[in-house]
């Protein structure tokens, strides 16, 4: 069969309306922003949206990013974002009522484990949060296990509400740990230290990390190193979000590029070549 | 069409159903875009440039943003001919059908990969009505000057492919010496020249004192070339008798209506499709609106309407 | 300076207190900026295109705007060497004792043209620190072509205007073939190398299918041509040893700095300052911060310092 | 002596902050702009102001206003624009409370008439009111009697709050005449036609006028054949409005071109070669 739109196991990626219905700041530097729109229909956890901030033309490309939560009965979407620039500083302007377009669903998002049964460890740096949030969800949906790890410089960067609603996710033998380089909150440090010390307590089936890139490569090492499948959720400037471009390639152990946008953003860490 | 105004043209011998035509690399090879609209509603698309073997591309970073611009420096990045042909010759063939030109692009770094590639898209791509000719491409031979960077160059690379094509064949040129290369050109053979294609420029991140791509400079696209692009499509109709196919930093009907008056028969949208992935047929819809306006039976009256 | 960075550069002999400077035509003759700051605090400015004889310029519209830029088609108006002179003569003298350098433009139409300009300058305007010679103008014996539009055409009206010249000579170069034209200015006697002027382009207004200025082209600058201007500095101090004045597009300190790190020892302000009367001290001191955070002692120790 | 800082009598031209006190619609895409700035200091009659609208970095150039009115001891500056293109749009967008910037006072106003016992005869088309209003403040203030001819396209267009000041302006004997184009409101045709009427059956000193350019070089067409001084306010794409950029020329009759921003924005309409 000849390939038509990119298409995720519930939807085509396509270009939906949404409405702001909340856009207010969580944590230093962080928002929460809440949408309507049809893209909630066919959004799987660890996929993004592409999302136009209108205002300022000198600014042509959309800002991707993943959710947190979908709620398609309401036609609801809650994304994180951090400002890190321009775009994202006039996202946070963006008042409850204000309108634009969002492209999604797009990409490939976060796969179940291959062993249900194993408990799994998720790891997420700074705004990699909400992806895995979303993968927490999907996995305390499908009943697997897991801990988490959630790091941040310092306190006021963590992002509280989202952290105490994982912490409901997670099983009663379970747990979230939390790790701030400055051990302003949590233990002092990095993820990557917090990991050694779970995996060398618990044998874990599956890794989900979404972070800064540096962070996502030592904790598939870590992986790596103990044999755990790992799957990350990588980041690239994006010109389309929909394969169109080329723009977004990520190296590959086996030689050559994949597309960050269409092959990922979620990718098996071993694939990857960091 | 509502209008009444005749929007078909003829492309050096692509005849498309209206003006609107996408840019290589901006539009992969068109079922990408297929969930936000029907494709086969546009005049013709450009497939992504392609060459006789797969080439891996740069490494990342491949983008970034600039005033009213991006640049890339993607690097012709392209499974080959055959690669391209087994993923999505099915729905190129169909997409013809369907009434709207394919275009494919070939590349190369010396003239012979350049012929390599036309042979085998002639050979695995039959079904296409035209193949456009990237001479843009950094030509090994000469140290990575552009292939197509001055005019006997250009003219070299052209008259090496034109006796493998048998059908349209449009020459895509460098944003350099427009009318010098533009009659280069039609003199080795072309039947249509698309330009421009991106221009070279530099974005350095001034902390780390590197550049924003991963190679020193990249390609500078999108509506801060347009007005560049438009005089160039200008000097090049005023040079050569054969048609011209206007691309650089369209995104409105408007910027397209400029590109006609200044001389181009067919209307090409690159970058603009990327943050704004239904912007083709939305600027077909605005073109032909504005023909009607101007009160034309068909959009071919305004071609190289412009009045100095 | 608060900083400690030491700011002053060589600009071929002009000796500037701090690299920035300001672009012929989008500055006056300096006294239009006094009332929003005390201008001598920049490193140089550089006067309006002078001609020997007046020059009308071109009839109305000379300006439009486009996607993050401005054309224009001034023309080169201006009221003659003698007729600068006489308005402007004792500020700009003055601008010198307050320690700005001061930098005269000479324009012409034919090389006589550029020799007349010059003799006048030398003769009416002793206390100016340099001279640049803009060769981006209309050759009137070659049917308008650009004066320094080759590298033969460029040596040549630089060679005729060298043995005139008793002070630091720049050109200013018109932004095609770089790195050839820039070899070729060198070699005919500049002792640096301003770049990069405006890039031709065309603005249709698409409902009267008439150029939105009073000629079909004009000049592209501001935002929208920065990453172009950056790249082609960095091809010129590729090509040449003299020192480079960077211009382009440049809005902020970070532009100011790119244009640093590709290798310009000055950078000059043009079209940001017409929207922004303010801009030439914001982004020196905007430059200043950089260089202090890059932890060098003198701005000299970032020019080329790109890391590819 | 050198010459400085472009200077009106006044004040020197320099670079003002202002806050939007008040920003509403009074005509069709006709707005009322009430700015509190220290540029009304050294505001003049028929000058203008170069207004800066934040947001959209693609648009460089300012918008250059003329104004009706100034309160020097409240900072307070009045400007009602038509929404013509993308920069007058977005400045209808301001709210009050918004904060941007305004280089003036830009170039030369209306002067008196030589004759100050003659009647004048004001000329407004469109949204030359406003300064046509600042006109008529000048002249009531020195004691100068004029009658006024207001023009639009349509009744929906005028300005009916400025007009009704108007009225207010002008001596018992004198009067403004409003003329649309469709006849929507006051007599039907253009403001020369009413002109035609009104200097056959006035001897006027001065006539001031500011609209359109086509009606401008109408209204001064007449007034030279009646022999009657005129004064115009030109438009031009402005660059800089402070005289460095050469973009605003104006056509002499003497032949070569004078400076809209500098020389003008107000001509003795003989000078200009219309
Ligand atoms: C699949 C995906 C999902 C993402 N999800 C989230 C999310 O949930 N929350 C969140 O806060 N951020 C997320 N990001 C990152 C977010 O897209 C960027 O931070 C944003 O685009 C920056 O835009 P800006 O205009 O503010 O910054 P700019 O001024 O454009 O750039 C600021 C800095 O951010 C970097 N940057 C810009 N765009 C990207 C990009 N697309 N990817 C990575 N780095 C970039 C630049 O290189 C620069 O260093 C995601 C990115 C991708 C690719
Ligand atoms: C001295 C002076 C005083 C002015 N006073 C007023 C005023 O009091 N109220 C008012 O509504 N308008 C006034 N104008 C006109 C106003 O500046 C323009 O309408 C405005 O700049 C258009 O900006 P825009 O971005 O909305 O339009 P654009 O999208 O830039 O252009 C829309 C149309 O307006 C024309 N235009 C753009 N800029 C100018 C300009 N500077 N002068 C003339 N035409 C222009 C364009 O050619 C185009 O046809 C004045 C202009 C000048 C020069
Ligand atoms: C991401 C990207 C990839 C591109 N790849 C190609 C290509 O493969 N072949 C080519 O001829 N031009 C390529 N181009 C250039 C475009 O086809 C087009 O000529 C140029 O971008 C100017 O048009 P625009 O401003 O509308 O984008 C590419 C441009 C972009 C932005
Ligand atoms: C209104 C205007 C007038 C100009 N006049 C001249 C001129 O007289 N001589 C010249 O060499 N360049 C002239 N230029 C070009 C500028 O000096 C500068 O090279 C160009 O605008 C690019 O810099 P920018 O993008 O910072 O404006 C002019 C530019 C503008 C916008
Ligand atoms: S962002 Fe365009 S292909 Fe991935
Ligand atoms: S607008 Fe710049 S000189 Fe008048």
């Amino acid at each position: 069969m000849s390939p038509r739109a990119p298409a995720g196991p519930r939807g085509t990626v396509g270009l939906h309306e949404f409405i702001v219905m909340a856009n207010e700041e969580v944590a230093r530097d962080a928002y929460r922003l809440e949408i309507s729109s049809s893209v909630s229909q066919g959004l799987e956890a660890g996929q993004f949206i592409n999302v136009a901030v209108p205002g300022d033309a000198s600014h042509i490309l959309r800002i991707p990013l993943s959710f947190s939560r979908t709620d398609p009965a309401n036609a609801c979407v809650e994304l994180f974002y951090a400002i890190v620039g321009e775009g994202t500083r006039r996202l946070s302007a963006m008042r409850a009522g204000a309108v634009s377009t969002a492209v999604g669903p797009c990409g490939k998002g976060w796969r179940l484990p291959d062993e249900p049964a194993a408990r799994c460890l998720l790891v997420a740096g700074g705004i990699g949060l909400p992806p895995i949030f979303a993968a927490a969800e999907m996995l305390a949906r499908a009943g697997v296990r897991f801990d988490a790890i959630v790091g941040a410089q310092t306190e006021a960067k963590l992002v509280f509400p989202l952290i105490h609603d994982l912490e409901r996710l997670v099983a009663d033998d379970c747990r979230v740990v939390v790790a701030t380089d400055d051990g302003s909150s949590g233990s002092k440090g990095f993820t990557t230290t917090v990991m050694e010390r779970l995996v060398s307590e618990h044998a874990y089936g599956c890794v989900y990390t979404c972070g800064p890139e540096i962070m996502m490569r030592g904790i598939a090492a870590i992986a790596a190193r103990g044999r755990i499948a790992c799957q990350a959720s990588l980041e690239r400037m994006m010109g389309c979000g929909f394969g169109a471009c080329g723009g977004c390639n990520v190296p590959l152990i086996s030689g050559g590029y994949a597309s960050c946008c269409m092959d990922g953003p979620v990718f098996d860490a071993k694939a990857v070549a960091w | 069409m509502v209008s009444g105004v005749g929007m078909a043209v003829d492309l050096g011998g692509v005849k498309m159903r209206n003006p609107i035509n996408t840019a290589s690399g901006t539009f992969g090879f068109g079922w990408q875009l297929e969930g936000f609209y029907d494709v086969s509603t546009l005049g013709a698309i450009t497939a992504k440039g392609t060459s006789a073997e797969p080439w891996p591309g740069n490494p990342a970073p491949r983008l970034c943003e600039v005033s009213s611009g991006i640049m890339n420096t993607i690097g012709l990045a392209n499974p080959g001919v055959a690669g391209v042909i087994e993923k999505s010759g099915a729905y190129l063939a169909e997409l013809e059908r369907r009434g709207c030109r394919v275009i494919m692009q070939a590349v190369g770094h010396t003239i012979e990969e350049y012929r390599s590639a036309v042979r085998l898209i002639e050979e695995l791509a039959p079904f296409v009505s035209g193949i456009e000719l990237n001479i843009s491409c950094p030509n090994i031979a000469r140290g990575g000057k552009l292939v197509g960077g001055t005019p006997e160059d250009a003219a070299e690379v052209v008259r090496a492919v034109r006796p493998l094509v048998s059908r349209p064949l449009l020459v895509k040129m460098a944003p350099v010496r427009v009318p010098e290369i533009a009659r280069a050109c039609e003199g080795a053979g072309a039947d249509a020249l698309s330009l421009i294609n991106t221009i070279n420029a530099m974005s350095i991140d001034v902390r780390t004192r590197r550049s924003r791509l991963s190679k020193p400079t990249g390609g500078l696209s999108g509506p801060a070339i347009h007005p560049i692009a438009v005089r160039m499509v200008w000097e090049a109709a005023q040079a050569v008798s054969i048609p011209i196919n206007g691309i650089g930093g369209i995104s409105s009907g408007a910027d397209a209506a400029e590109m006609i008056l200044a001389g181009a028969t067919a209307v090409t949208v690159g970058t603009q499709n990327l943050p704004d992935p239904t912007a083709a047929p939305r600027i077909l819809g605005e073109l032909e609106a504005w023909a009607s306006e101007q009160g034309v039976s068909g959009i071919n009256e305004l071609v190289g309407a412009f009045e100095c």
